[in-house]
């Protein structure tokens, strides 16, 4: 990325982060800015490392746990901020270590990240009786950890980011995230990560240790994640084991498809518009339009689109509309990989 | 042991359940020797070269690779110590430009910059500058070929094995092949799975002859050939 | 002794429930190597029809569960098929995205017409007494039926003539249609078989677990491991891995409780797929039904 | 209908449909209500009835004349079962819809996700759900029953009936955690033991090795204190195992969603439960009540004890800010805390200034053919358990849910 391209988009998030309360709630809006950093690192690994995570919120309900009880622990904010990044990336190294260097590969690595989260997420939901506590912090099971210190200036506990800051906060980190992503494409690792993507026995062949190279890639993404947990946990004040089911995992897989794989921006995109479709569907004023029997329920909605989306659209919005206008903002390596990664799997395919 | 060859091979078999795709082969290859290894279908050529480039690991025998075992170690090891390797299915990165494809060869034992310089010089050896900014998944299947020869220079090494080079070139590309071959030689020991008899002869070399798993004979190109009993194995097909 | 026979029978039952909730799935899997992760929402169709056609238009709850349920649920696979799957066949990743959307479009389509209650009707088969204890005698029909299940799959692919072209078919596609059979044709009609299966689990579980909008990830998830470990071979695949995972989940429950007995499920998968990342069937069965 | 219009304006404007505000002048002088309950999703056959019965009591009191003079208008919200909403729908409520009061919460859970954010955010808040009692909190208003009132009559009359080894299955979350001490309390109090507890997630529906396991353990009666529809499922397979016959059941939660009458009646018959409220039971304000509501809403098929007392709730709320004078917080506190009493769906309900929470008339009910039949009644039971460890008068700053220790 170059200092002119750095400049400009700066500008252009400056812009949109002022914009967008003129428009929207900023509760909501801090909410769709935690959504779009999970996107971001289920876009960077299944987008640029070819690892299709089917549990990504594994990471992010993890970073939200962890935030939350380092919270309670310590009493103030920070702490636990910096620990939500760690843990899930350390748990990502692990994972990730156990599935590549043990050869596992497409269904099965997204029956494996699957089974994680699902496993968290029931185990979250036994933790109810009083002797699931680390610290001072009950888990709490199904009820989940509410009244937890949320952030604060650091050094002053008592003097909350809340609101209109929260969001600000939200979405500068947001826009770091992804600015530290493109940094990382952009670097030899990155770019040997989309080798990689594209051809892994080549990658192999020219010497790079992929399994290393993927778990490294992996762990970042649940670093991300784990922070879009930590940001979603303080917008909204309470954590429950729902962070990790099968619902959420699945929406996350759709922000990213409708938004666009193998950009950056495009899941992002995603994660804030459908987020705020999903919301606009849960309004009692909507279904009141259309009466008791709402054809709108959100979950057939998400399910059409995801659905329209692969048949249709597999690249997703934003490449496709890359494709129309030609080369822009994106990045050097964002070259339309929707579709490439199918001719890769037909590849998979035909060799098996 | 005394190191008197790049690739030194002694009693390697494969095993597949049952049956045996590979026995007790010893192979010996001399610093830039440039050796083709031929063999009609199923005679055990591309088993031979997984076992050496790590893809498959040998049930018995011994490979060492300038004098290191190789035996368990994993391609990117094998890659590591400095072997270029090609496969049979032209085994690119599609949706990367050509340059990006070279340079990602080339970045692995270099910095940024010189491997900058290394592509440029890459892209002109196997002449394919004009192209530089092209998705590789859109060139047709001898210019991928191309490229991919291009990554296994890019790394600049001292060994460098391929298989089936030939397969889907066409005539002048497969020309062209060869003489890039040649000049690979010029710096490394190679080693040539081949089927195409013409392709051979083009090289014109050292071949080993595989046959049921086991080596027939070993030789000039011309000899060999000529010799009746690889004759038969490759006319008579009735194994 | 008592306590024996109940703690056998409660692993058969298991063995037999995850045995039918993953047939459909196992079949769609190992022939065509499409994951359909709507699976869970077609068992419930099957259940949902089951209780429809026996509790609003009185059919006989046997022919309800057993012919009306797997008939509907295979036309309803049949238009999925035309509609979405063909296109996407070959690329594994996108089949199950599309159908996972599909899976999510049928949660909130059962929550508009049935309502997100569950529904259920009253288990046709009373309670047997084991010595001291009782059990559900309809358990009993339950693990006969999975055993059905199983035995006709395996018939059908081993005896048949169409199960010999489906094979073949799967194999290599082209190489039947050189042989004169339409392999479009092929492929729809094992989706509808798969699909069917996933109607008669859902037709013969409705009664004992009650059917809900939201109970399909339930089945899926179990469904998709079974499926999974147990690798490509459809038959031997399905036996092993149920019968692994039956067993692992009903030894760990009576040991500790429900809830663990469903987390050493899930850990157990993990462990399964680390050691054999092809699944059982892949690495013991390779080749076989 | 002006709730519907003003929240779809809402709506739209969110959305970012429109850019016309909706007039704030005519919704000025209003009094907003806030209803924040779970209308979909697997808590829907609890919050139902509930939203229902909000509508039901704010409409009464509009057509009534309001309140000070004033219309009441209602902002409902559907947390959709999600217990993440509540938090966010409870900030929207406060910040943005400015709401004079909430009423809400079917679940723990959720009550104790936005229990802190509304009373940082000075919002007084009426939770009204049958629950496991000990909340403390001075800005919170518990209306329902808890366990003093119900499992302290219901362990103790069943195991008369039954025996005294009981077996508890319960939902895996604080609602059945602590219940299930509180009957662990009462059982040893009246000679009997808890043996067994099991504990469930919601989404738990087969119970097929938990029956086995009950068998072997054999106990006198089960305790069931389970929750939602998955749950359901119990009844249905004690039954197909012939346990109905066998061994009985008792349940703190039975007809809280009217499972009773989704079971069939062969599988719901026998089963005891207490509660406040029973459409069967003989007392002219139930009666009164039924009728308003079927002429409301139709049919009162879907009625159950927890949507009575959210009515109660709205009633009480209403008395309080009547004796107020003003919709102040404090003010109303204040009023509530003299002792203000109502009589309704579940008899006469008298507020306990020193916890918050409610005392009832109770009645003990067998489940026969889809009914609620009254087997034995219990006039103005105290919530002695919260009253033992909560005194809001002495520590009005207090703001902890006491657990039963055991």
């Amino acid at each position: 990325m170059t200092s002119r391209q750095l400049v400009l988009s700066v500008v252009i998030a400056a812009i949109v982060m002022f914009v967008l309360p003129v428009f929207f709630d900023v509760l909501n809006l801090t909410t769709y800015a935690a959504y779009a950093l999970l996107a971001l690192s289920l876009g960077f690994v299944w987008g640029y490392g070819g690892i299709l995570c089917f549990g990504q919120t594994a990471f992010y309900g993890l970073g939200a746990y962890v935030y939350a009880m380092t919270a309670i622990n310590l009493g103030e904010a920070w702490g636990g901020f910096f620990l939500a990044i760690l843990i899930p990336a350390i748990f990502a190294a692990i994972l990730g270590a156990m599935m590549f260097y043990g050869r596992l590969s497409d269904v099965y690595l997204a029956v494996v990240t699957l089974v994680v989260t699902l496993l968290l997420f029931r185990f979250m939901n036994t933790t109810a009786g009083p002797e699931y506590v680390i610290g001072e912090a009950r888990m709490g099971g199904y009820n989940g950890i509410p009244g937890f210190p949320t952030l604060h200036t650091p050094g002053n506990p008592d003097a909350n980011i809340y609101d209109e800051e929260l969001y600000y906060f939200t979405f500068i980190i947001l826009f770091v995230c992804y600015l530290l992503t493109r940094w990382l494409l952009g670097s030899p690792f990155g770019r040997v990560l989309v080798g990689l993507r594209e051809n892994e026995q080549r990658i192999e062949l020219l010497g790079y240790d992929v399994r290393a190279r993927k778990t490294a890639a992996f762990a970042f993404g649940g670093g991300l994640a784990g922070l879009a947990g930590c940001l979603y946990a303080n917008a909204a004040e309470i954590v429950t084991p729902e962070l990790f089911s099968l619902g959420l995992a699945a929406e996350a897989i759709i922000w990213v498809i409708v938004g666009g794989t193998g950009t950056l921006i495009g899941p992002m995109i995603g994660a804030a518009v459908l987020g705020h479709l999903k919301f606009v569907l849960g309004l009692q004023s909507i279904k009141q339009v259309f009466g008791k029997e709402n054809p709108l329920e959100a979950t057939l909605v998400f399910g059409m689109i995801l659905v329209l989306f692969v048949l249709f659209l597999p690249r997703g919005v934003v490449p496709s509309i890359q494709g129309w206008f030609g080369r822009s903002l994106v990045g050097r390596f964002k070259s339309g990989s929707g579709m490439r990664r199918r001719t890769r799997s037909e590849r998979a395919r035909n060799g098996a | 042991m005394a190191r008197d060859g790049v690739v030194e091979a002694r009693g390697v078999g494969v095993r597949f359940g049952g049956v045996s795709a590979l026995e007790s082969v010893d192979f010996t290859l001399a610093d830039n020797e440039l050796r083709c290894l031929i063999g009609p279908n199923g005679a055990g050529k591309s088993t031979f070269f997984k076992c050496l480039t790590g893809m498959l690991r040998p049930t018995e025998g011994d490979i060492r690779i300038r004098g290191i075992d190789c035996v368990g170690a994993h391609p990117h090891q094998i890659a590591g110590l400095g072997v270029g390797i090609k496969t049979q299915v032209p085994s690119v990165m599609n949706g990367l430009s050509v340059r990006e494809n070279i340079w990602i060869a080339a970045r692995r034992l270099n910095t940024t910059r010189s491997a900058n310089r290394i592509v440029s010089e890459t892209l002109e050896r196997i002449g394919i500058a004009d192209s530089a900014g092209d998705l590789v998944g859109n060139l047709a299947h001898g210019r991928r070929q191309l490229v991919e020869f291009g990554t296994v220079l890019a790394g600049n090494p001292w060994l460098i094995l391929l298989d089936e080079p030939a397969a889907g070139l066409t005539a002048d590309e497969a020309e062209r092949a060869v003489a890039v071959i040649r000049e690979m030689n010029e710096r490394a020991a190679i080693i040539v799975v081949e089927h195409d008899m013409h392709f051979i002869r083009q090289l014109a070399n050292t071949v080993t002859v595989l046959h049921r798993g086991r080596i027939l004979t070993e030789g000039y190109v011309d000899t060999v050939l000529r010799d009746p009993v690889v004759r038969d194995v490759y006319l008579g097909k009735s194994q | 002794m008592d306590l024996a026979v109940v703690v056998v029978y409660e692993i058969l039952y298991t063995i037999a429930f995850l045995a039918l909730i993953s047939a459909g799935l196992a079949v769609v899997f190992g022939m065509m190597r499409v994951v359909n992760l709507a699976h869970g929402e077609f068992i419930l169709l099957g259940g949902y029809t089951a209780i429809v056609a026996h509790n609003n238009l009185g059919i006989n709850l046997f022919v309800s569960m057993l012919v009306i349920a797997p008939v509907v649920v295979a036309v309803f696979g049949v238009v999925i098929e035309r509609l979405i799957v063909r296109f996407l066949y070959g690329r594994l990743i996108n089949t199950m995205l599309a159908t996972w959307g599909l899976s999510l479009a049928m949660i909130g389509s059962f929550s508009l017409i049935f309502g997100t209650t569950t529904t259920s009707v009253k288990a046709p088969i009373g309670s047997i007494s084991v010595g001291a204890f009782n059990i559900s005698g309809y358990n009993i029909f339950i693990i006969a039926s999975a055993i059905g299940v199983i035995a006709l799959i395996f018939a059908i692919l081993r005896f048949t003539r169409a199960g010999l072209v489906a094979r073949g078919a799967m194999q290599n596609a082209d190489m039947a249609t050189a042989f004169g059979y339409d392999a479009s044709r092929i492929y729809m009609a094992t989706f509808a078989a798969g699909a069917a299966l996933a109607g008669l689990a859902g037709g013969i579980l409705a009664p004992l677990v009650g059917i809900g909008p939201n109970a399909g990830s339930l089945y899926i998830a179990k469904a998709f491991i079974t499926v999974i470990s147990g690798g490509a071979s459809v038959v031997s695949g399905l036996i092993t891995s149920s019968g692994f995972f039956g067993f692992v989940t009903q030894i760990v429950t009576f040991l500790t409780n429900s809830v663990i007995g469903e987390l050493g499920l899930l850990v157990a998968a993990i462990i399964l797929l680390r050691l054999l990342p092809t699944g059982i069937s892949g690495r013991f069965f390779k080749n076989r039904l | 209908m002006t709730i519907n219009r003003r929240q779809f304006m809402q709506g739209a404007t969110a959305a970012g449909a429109f850019a016309t505000i909706p007039s704030v002048a005519q919704s000025a002088d209003t009094i907003k209500f806030g209803s924040i309950l779970d209308t979909s999703g697997i808590f829907e056959a609890y919050g139902k009835p509930m939203e229902k019965t909000h509508q039901l009591a704010v409409e009464e009191i509009n057509a009534a004349g309001g309140l000070l003079g004033r219309q009441i208008e209602m902002i409902p919200y559907d947390t959709q079962s999600n217990m993440a909403l509540y938090t966010q729908y409870a900030r929207r409520m406060t910040r943005r819809d400015k709401v004079d009061v909430i009423h809400g919460g079917i679940l723990s859970a959720s009550r104790e996700a936005i229990r802190p954010t509304l009373r940082k955010a000075k919002t007084l808040y009426f939770y009204n759900t049958t629950y496991e009692g000990g909340v403390c909190d001075r800005n919170v208003f518990c209306t329902g029953t808890t366990p003093a009132q119900q499992s302290a009559i219901l362990v103790p009359e069943t195991i008369k009936k039954w025996g005294k080894k009981i077996y508890v299955l319960a939902a895996d979350y604080n609602y059945g955690q602590i219940t299930t001490n509180w009957i662990r309390h009462y059982a040893k109090n009246a000679g009997g033991d808890v043996i067994q507890a099991d504990f469930f997630p919601l989404n738990v529906s087969d119970f097929g090795s938990t029956i086995a396991k009950i068998q072997k353990a054999k106990p006198d009666m089960v305790m069931a204190v389970l929750v939602g529809a998955a749950h359901l499922s119990f009844y249905r397979q004690w039954a197909a195992a012939g346990m109905n016959r066998k061994i009985p059941v008792a349940s703190t939660t039975m007809s809280s969603g009217n499972d009773h009458r989704i079971l069939t009646a062969s599988e719901g018959d026998g089963i005891m439960v207490c509660q406040s409220f029973s459409p069967e039971a003989d007392i002219p304000s139930v009666k009164t009540f039924l009728t308003a509501y079927k002429k409301r809403f139709g049919n009162t098929d879907d009625i159950h004890e927890i949507a009575a007392s959210s009515y109660d709730g709205v009633r009480l709320w209403a008395e309080g800010v009547k004796k107020a004078g003003t919709l102040d917080r404090m003010k109303v506190i204040e009023a509530l805390e003299t002792g203000i009493s109502y009589t309704g769906p579940t008899g006469k309900v008298t507020i306990d200034p020193k916890t918050h929470h409610v005392t009832h008339d109770m009645h003990l009910i067998e489940i026969k053919n889809q009914k609620l039949n009254v087997i034995k009644s219990y006039s103005q039971i105290p919530p002695s358990d919260t009253q033992a460890v909560c005194d809001l008068q002495k520590n009005p700053d207090d703001t902890k849910q006491y657990e039963i220790k055991i």
